[in-house]
């Protein structure tokens, strides 16, 4: 990894409900191999998306959905909270990290899509949402996805969003960055009118700030979010899909503690082996 | 550092504030042979400090109309910055400096309009190089004397072809060799009709071949009556043509005299030392 | 080729940006680097400060965070809204201000002493020895290392890929979002710009051998 | 300098002076006090946004940003003047075979982007099987080839600014090429550019700042990280000020590192200070 | 551009490539004498263009060992190139030069050790402007002569003192006067031990006051017997030390004399001229 990796260790006791497993072994999957021999994960995540992949500044605690998803996961390879380190890694860099081989796996937000199985391969999905608009609260033009005409909308530089927008909706501005925060500071600013992207990143962010953001209309695409790996790794993509499949009730659980808490119930979605 | 009032050398006498406002020089005619003699240029009390460095010592000295002096002395004895003093180039400390009876002004447009009455011949030429050579001579004309373009290049052509430069008339100056551009340099500023012309070593940065051709119309020019202050180290031109040779050093003026006198009997034993020097050979 | 030709509008948008971002910032560059040179050569001491400082601060200042700063930071002082674009613009005129401030202050000096002293000794006043000798010296010196930094200003639209102005910089983003390789598409990037760069750096040539002051 | 454009000053162009000074200076204050009111009107000042550098743990990110900074600085620098020393002999080189590649690598690097550099590197070069580039590395490479072509240039025109009969004494005397390039001209070059040399590291310092674009993890991107936390109230103008103070500091230290350098060769008579290496000093921004 | 095989001038002697390896000058004792009137720089149809330009036409020139050879002529007239030709700082367009019979080589290592024979004294003095006095003098013989340093310096040392500069020895060049500068510069040349001396206008950039203590050096080394050849404007030197003297004009060797007859009674009307022009003042 590079020298001034921001490594935290998660904090906290919240991961130690994941019980470490022991004498793990996966042959052939070289990254497995790599994670045993410097006898640490190195797991991709975000860093700037409340109850999804958070990290608070002044504490270095890391919080959310996908966090908890990429330990269960390394506790599942028999790596405990203290054998992880979490390295920030933006929409735009997720490809080259991972096919760098700077991470063994990515969890955050990571859409399946057909052009990133290119480059790289998915476990899950393990969560499915949908596409949603985030507006200011005092905003009484934007109630759906209609409403965008003529629109500045933001969204994450590279992400399937922002592609949508401009696809599907070719009367709006786009102003892309590279992390959602930014648009969201942008969105405060006025800067932008909207932010686009994940419902589920949208509702965390919403849920940070209620009485400026509000969160708008219903999804209206579907996205799976997947684990991403290097290309080619097909053990363990196998164990990560096992494990979501056979993971009882871990699942939900991780679930309530996070995005739940706003209230959306959501079920555990079938993971696609093919 | 006020002027302390005592004299050094010969030259006391105080200047005489004249009504002489006769250019007293003509590049077509001869200068007008009444007011020789009249004090045109008048240092007194002069001193002048780089920072610490004591640069000129109570300098006293006069000029008379149509007198040509020429000042020598080893390196650093403060001759250019005497040279540079007389037209402002350099501000001074204390003392007076006056010319043709009025007091140097101190900026604007006074400082600009005396300037132009105080012709200076650089040791490097210092002509404009973006400019031709016709430019060149006929630019202060035009904007500092207001006369109109073609007089003033017709009278640039005429003073170029007096210091034998004619036929360079369209070229740029660094097409022509030092001699030619050290006369070009003197056509500009007599292009000004000064009444006193300075030279700072005008021919220590040209090729041998070409000192002569230089001093010979500095020697010219003496011949007509023009006033000057030369440093030099050209003895040849202080027998030929100086009426009082200054000799300077470490900041002071140690002796004056007449050429033939200073050369074959110097009073002082830093002028027969520095003599010994530049005569051995 | 298939990268290029398939995606040409891409291509197009993204340099037709950093063409409007090179030369917007160009002039203003120009105009308020122009201000600060003559405030650097000023004899007012108050004034020299002011330039001084405003030189030293911006030039010890990564463009990046400038950059941060307009996009970011304006935002957030509730002043009259500014796209991202022409933050961009700003951006980097505040910031090759400074070089063109020091150019015109180099290429002043590389005018000799001797000059302006000939031109005072004729009687020239201040405004005619700048206007007639100095400032058409400078000028001539001055063209070449302008136009370096006008090469570096050129190179330097491409910080603002990063702050949501979608020039050539940038496109490699939305190439990816298509699916292209990227290697492809920066490499036909950075040739366009070697071939930019090369016809600025040839009209640098011409011009200072046209207007070369021989000494 | 400014003897050059303005006649010493007389009376009437002294008070000139001091209206001027006055004039300006009040025009300082009033756009200070107009920026500093939007600042505090905007709770620009508010502890809230400022109480976040109190935290220990983000003194800490800041610090390993800032080494982070001073590493990519140091090794590109390093890299750079090893880089730039090689391309410049041998774009000095009688060989054409050795001066014409040298030529086209510096040429070509010096005309890239630097941001596409680094793109080609992290972006472009993986997925081609070059898997063990960092963003370190990626930052690192970028540093090193553009800077060592710009480099290259400035030994050159040091070399170039010689006079000439410093290299011809070095032949009359009997030394070969090499050790005229050696002995003679490049410890004389270096010193002449020494200013322009340090300019460049200068802005290798600032270009370090584009790796946050790469994912490295500098000052730049730990503003951006701090800029954006919500619980502190978004310090994003704060985050950009302490990270501007941070790299001020850094130029300015090496800036003074170099005019006290510059200092001590004027002073010590053994360099030629040649008046005109800030006229062949390329600008690079 | 072939030579043209006819020659001006007196010394049609071709060059007999001798045996004479030994030094020509040693610093501390005289030269050997037994070797005086061997030729030992011989030029022969020597032509050099630069572009258009013809620099030098069908020069022929032969210097026995231990002679002096002043080059003058007008400025221009490729006196400089020629000297510059003989150590091969220039190269030339045709022709030949052999120094102590044996062919300049044209690069390389033989090329370097050619140089360290011919000892070469710039106008401008070129000392190394990074070392020190004892440094310059030093580099040579150690770098190229293989000496030891300790050696070198001692030699060094004693060839400044020779000099009158040993006092300086560890000053920087930049410390030293133009007249120490230079006379630095010879002792740099001398510590290789050359078979010949070339002098490139040793003293025009000098002041006056420092123009004899360089020319002094340069008579001495005369009177050791040192071959040399030198170009200069100072005739006093030409008169007192020099055993032939060379004019040029337009690239071309116009007349060659003693310098007694050549002062006094020239043949040519370009060297009348350019006499007349130089001595006038
Ligand atoms: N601008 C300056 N700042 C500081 N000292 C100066 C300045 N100009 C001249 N001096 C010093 O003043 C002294 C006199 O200088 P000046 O040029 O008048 O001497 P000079 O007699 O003309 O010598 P030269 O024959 O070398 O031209 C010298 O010691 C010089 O170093
Ligand atoms: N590198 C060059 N390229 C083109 N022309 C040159 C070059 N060097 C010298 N010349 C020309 O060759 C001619 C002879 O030059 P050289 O320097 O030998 O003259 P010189 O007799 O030494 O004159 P001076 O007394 O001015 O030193 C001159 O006309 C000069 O312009
Ligand atoms: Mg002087
Ligand atoms: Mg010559």
């Amino acid at each position: 990894g590079g020298p001034a990796n921001d490594g935290d260790n998660t904090a906290g006791d919240s991961n130690s409900r994941f019980e470490v497993a022991k004498d793990v072994s996966l042959s052939g999957s070289p990254t497995f191999d790599a994670m045993v021999k410097r006898d640490k994960v190195i797991i991709g995540v975000k860093e700037d998306q409340p109850n999804l992949g958070y990290r608070d500044a002044a504490t270095g605690e890391r919080t959310g959905f996908d966090v908890e998803i990429a330990t269960w996961i390394a506790a599942s390879l028999g790596f405990g909270a203290d054998q992880i380190e979490f390295k920030a890694i933006p929409s735009v860099s997720r490809e080259s990290a991972i096919v760098n081989g700077d991470i063994d796996y990515y969890v955050g937000t990571y859409s399946i899509t057909d052009a990133r199985k290119e480059q790289v391969d998915f476990a899950g999905p393990y969560f499915i949402t949908g596409q949603g608009l985030l507006v200011a609260a005092d905003n009484d033009t934007i109630k759906s996805e209609k409403d965008l005409k003529g629109m500045r909308v933001c969204s994450a530089t590279g992400s399937t969003p922002i592609q949508n927008i401009k696809d599907n909706f070719p009367d709006t501005k786009t102003v892309e960055f590279d992390t959602y925060s930014q648009c969201v500071e942008a969105l405060t600013d006025g800067q932008v009118d909207a932010v686009t992207t994940d419902a589920a990143i949208l509702i965390g962010y919403a849920a940070q700030d209620p009485d400026n953001l509000t969160v708008v209309g219903e999804p209206f695409t579907v996205e799976k979010y997947g684990v991403g790996l290097a290309k080619g790794d097909a053990v363990l993509r196998a164990h990560i899909n096992d494990l979501f499949t056979n993971g009882n009730d871990t699942w939900t659980q991780i679930y309530d503690d996070t995005l739940g808490q706003s209230g959306t119930k959501v079920q555990q979605p079938e993971v696609d082996a093919s | 550092m006020a002027s302390r009032g005592y004299r050094v050398g010969m030259t006391d006498s105080e200047s005489a504030p004249g009504a002489a406002q006769l250019n007293a020089f003509e590049t077509t005619s001869n200068p007008i042979l009444a007011d020789i003699g009249k004090p045109l240029v008048v240092v007194s009390g002069v001193e002048k400090f780089y920072g610490e460095f004591h640069a000129l010592k109570n300098i006293n000295l006069t000029v008379t109309k149509g007198e040509v002096v020429v000042v020598i002395g080893p390196s650093g004895s403060g001759k250019s910055t005497l040279c540079r003093t007389i037209n402002r180039l350099e501000t001074i400390s204390a003392g007076e400096i006056l010319i043709d009876g009025k007091k140097l002004p101190e900026e604007g447009k006074a400082l600009a309009t005396l300037r132009a009455d105080v012709g200076m011949v650089f040791q490097s030429f210092n002509l404009f190089a973006h400019k031709s050579i016709l430019e060149n001579v006929a630019l202060g004309p035009v904007k500092v004397r207001k006369r109109q373009r073609a007089d003033a290049e017709m009278a640039a052509r005429m003073l170029l072809d007096r210091v034998g430069v004619g036929e360079q008339a369209d070229k740029m100056p660094a097409q022509l060799s030092g001699g030619q551009q050290q006369r070009v340099a003197i056509a500009r500023a007599l292009a000004m009709k000064p009444k006193v012309m300075l030279f700072d070593e005008p021919t220590s940065a040209l090729d041998p071949e070409m000192i002569n051709e230089v001093l010979d119309v500095m020697v010219e020019l003496a011949a007509e009556g023009m006033t000057m202050i030369v440093v030099t180290h050209e003895m040849g031109f202080a027998r030929r043509a100086a009426d009082r040779v200054v000799f300077m050093a470490e900041g002071e003026i140690i002796e004056e005299a007449e050429p033939e006198a200073f050369f074959t009997n110097p009073q002082s034993d830093r002028a027969k030392d520095f003599l010994s020097k530049l005569l051995t050979n | 080729m298939d990268t290029l030709l398939n995606n040409f509008d891409l291509f197009t948008e993204g340099f037709k940006n950093t063409l409007i971002l090179f030369s917007f910032s160009a002039i203003i560059a120009l105009v308020l680097g122009g201000v600060v040179g003559a405030f650097r050569v000023s004899p007012v001491t108050s004034m020299r400060a002011v330039g001084t400082f405003y030189v030293n601060t911006i030039r010890n200042t990564p463009l990046t965070l400038i950059m941060f700063f307009c996009a970011f930071g304006y935002p957030k002082l509730q002043l009259p809204e500014i796209s991202y674009m022409n933050l961009a613009i700003i951006a980097l005129s505040v910031y090759t201000a400074t070089y063109v401030a020091e150019t015109l202050r180099s290429g002043i000096n590389t005018v000799p002493l001797g000059q302006a002293e000939a031109a005072r000794a004729i009687g020239l006043p201040f405004g005619q020895t700048m206007t007639l000798i100095i400032l058409p010296q400078a000028f001539r010196a001055v063209i070449p290392p302008m136009m370096s930094v006008f090469i570096a200003l050129l190179k330097n639209t491409t910080v603002a890929a990063g702050f949501s102005v979608m020039e050539a910089g940038a496109v490699k983003n939305y190439l990816s979002e298509r699916g292209e390789p990227a290697i492809v598409g920066l490499l036909w990037v950075a040739l366009v710009f070697i071939l930019l760069v090369g016809v600025l750096a040839f009209l640098q040539r011409k011009l200072e051998n046209m207007w070369k002051v021989a000494r | 300098m400014t003897s050059l454009l303005f006649d010493a000053p007389g009376p009437r162009a002294k008070r000139l002076n001091v209206l001027l000074n006055v004039v300006v200076l009040a025009l300082v204050l009033v756009a200070l006090v107009f920026v500093l009111w939007q600042f505090y009107q905007t709770g620009q000042f508010e502890s809230r946004k400022w109480s976040i550098f109190t935290y220990p743990l983000v003194q800490q990110s800041l610090l390993r940003a800032t080494v982070a900074t001073l590493q990519a600085f140091a090794v590109g620098a390093v890299l750079s003047l090893v880089l730039g020393l090689l391309l410049a002999i041998g774009r000095m080189s009688a060989h054409p075979w050795v001066r014409l590649p040298c030529m086209w690598v510096v040429e070509l690097f010096r005309a890239t982007p630097l941001l596409i550099l680094m793109m080609i590197l992290y972006y472009g070069l993986p997925p081609l099987g070059f898997t063990f580039i960092t963003p370190f590395i990626a930052v690192v490479t970028a540093l090193t080839v553009y800077n060592g072509a710009v480099l290259a240039e400035v030994f050159r025109a040091g070399v170039e600014s010689l006079p000439s009969g410093q290299s011809e004494a070095g032949y009359a005397i009997g030394l070969r090429k090499s050790q005229v390039l050696s002995l003679v001209l490049m410890p004389q070059a270096i010193r002449a550019m020494l200013p322009v040399i340090i300019a460049q590291l200068v802005v290798i310092l600032k270009d370090s700042a584009l790796g946050f674009i790469v994912t490295y993890q500098e000052l730049l991107y730990e503003a951006k990280r701090l800029g954006t936390q919500v619980q502190f109230g978004s310090p994003i103008i704060p985050a950009a000020i302490v990270v501007g103070i941070i790299y001020v500091g850094l130029c300015l230290i090496l800036s003074g590192v170099s005019t006290w350098l510059e200092r001590r060769l004027r002073r010590s008579p053994s360099s030629l200070v040649h008046k005109t290496t800030q006229d062949i000093s390329q600008v690079q921004l």
